[in-house]
């Protein structure tokens, strides 16, 4: 059994995303992908117009408390490779953050992510807020 | 605490400089080299400089470890280092010198002004 | 003054750290990802880190552009910095992990792993 077959028989699959032409050649997923307008703000490309930005992967936004204590919102664009990361990010990052990612056209614009609540320092989350 | 609003308007702290294109002007007289280059005496190459943090957008082209090694700084700064803000493409220029045989030559220097800057 | 023997011993100042490949082993569980990566749950994936300073050796692999940089910063570091030590070669890991629709799913990721730093 080679491995392919082995993938298939166990209900396993190889990255779905990858699509094959007819000639057989596989392309990345990233190729195949429409490209998407997100919101931007906090950090737009250079050549943005309208806080506009364009991607093949995600639109986002994220809150995030600085070490002064500041809240700060941005939204912007986020390339498809390693968007299963960053869309995912870390539990264990500091400092405090969420990152919410869509993908349809200004789907960000919309989105309202909000803070963890604080890890008090015995590491236990302290809903004192 | 100071508020951040949806259009990128910072209250009450500077904007931290994320990875951006900056000006590097190049004078190759102050370089001492005008002594061999005929044209251009300068020109400009632009730089890369400014922190990258998560998430690293999409105009910053990213490579998947750029991005791992990211999160993984905001974890443990201390630790690892950040990913770097450095040139990701770049274009040539064309210069005419005097060669080391006294010949006027003109030839063109790839990845010489940069073009855009990302996180690696 | 510190002096340099030619078998690069330094006397007296401790060695500038050059730009190399270090280690940085990640793992996906402290990462909290094991609720959704499968194997590997770690992986070694090195990272680049040390000074690029003149004159950067060819293993380094510079751009026309860091070898200016470097120059303008040595000229006057205030103004200028230096080039970056980054990843030059990368190469991929495969994952297996549970996709959103719960297909388990083996993909492979690129540019994950260090090949080779170098100066840009």
């Amino acid at each position: 059994q080679n491995l392919d077959s082995m993938l298939h028989g166990t209900g396993m699959k190889t990255d779905p995303d990858q699509k094959k032409q007819e000639d057989g050649v596989t392309l990345a997923p990233e190729d195949t992908l429409p490209f998407l307008q997100c919101y931007c703000s906090g950090h737009c490309p250079e050549n943005a117009i309208n806080n506009t930005c364009k991607t093949n992967g995600h639109c986002f936004a994220i809150i995030e408390e600085e070490e002064n204590g500041e809240i700060t919102l941005a939204s912007g664009c986020m390339k498809y490779e390693g968007s299963d990361f960053q869309c995912k990010d870390s539990p264990k990052a500091q400092p405090r953050r969420t990152i919410e990612c869509c993908r349809t056209d200004f789907c960000n614009r919309d989105l309202q992510p909000t803070l963890p609540p604080p890890i008090s320092p015995g590491g236990i989350f302290d809903g004192s807020i | 605490t100071a508020f951040h609003n949806r259009h990128g308007k910072r209250h009450g702290k500077k904007a931290r400089l994320r990875c951006s294109k900056k000006a590097l002007h190049v004078n190759f007289k102050e370089l001492g080299w005008d002594d061999w280059i005929i044209a251009p005496l300068e020109y400009e190459a632009y730089h890369c400089e400014g922190v990258c943090d998560f998430p690293l957008r999409s105009h910053l082209e990213p490579t998947n470890h750029a991005i791992i090694q990211t999160l993984m700084n905001s974890m443990d700064p201390g630790s690892t280092p950040p990913s770097c803000c450095v040139p990701t493409k770049l274009t040539p220029i064309s210069i005419l010198y005097t060669d080391a045989g006294n010949n006027v030559v003109y030839k063109q220097y790839e990845d010489m002004v940069v073009e855009s800057c990302g996180c690696r």
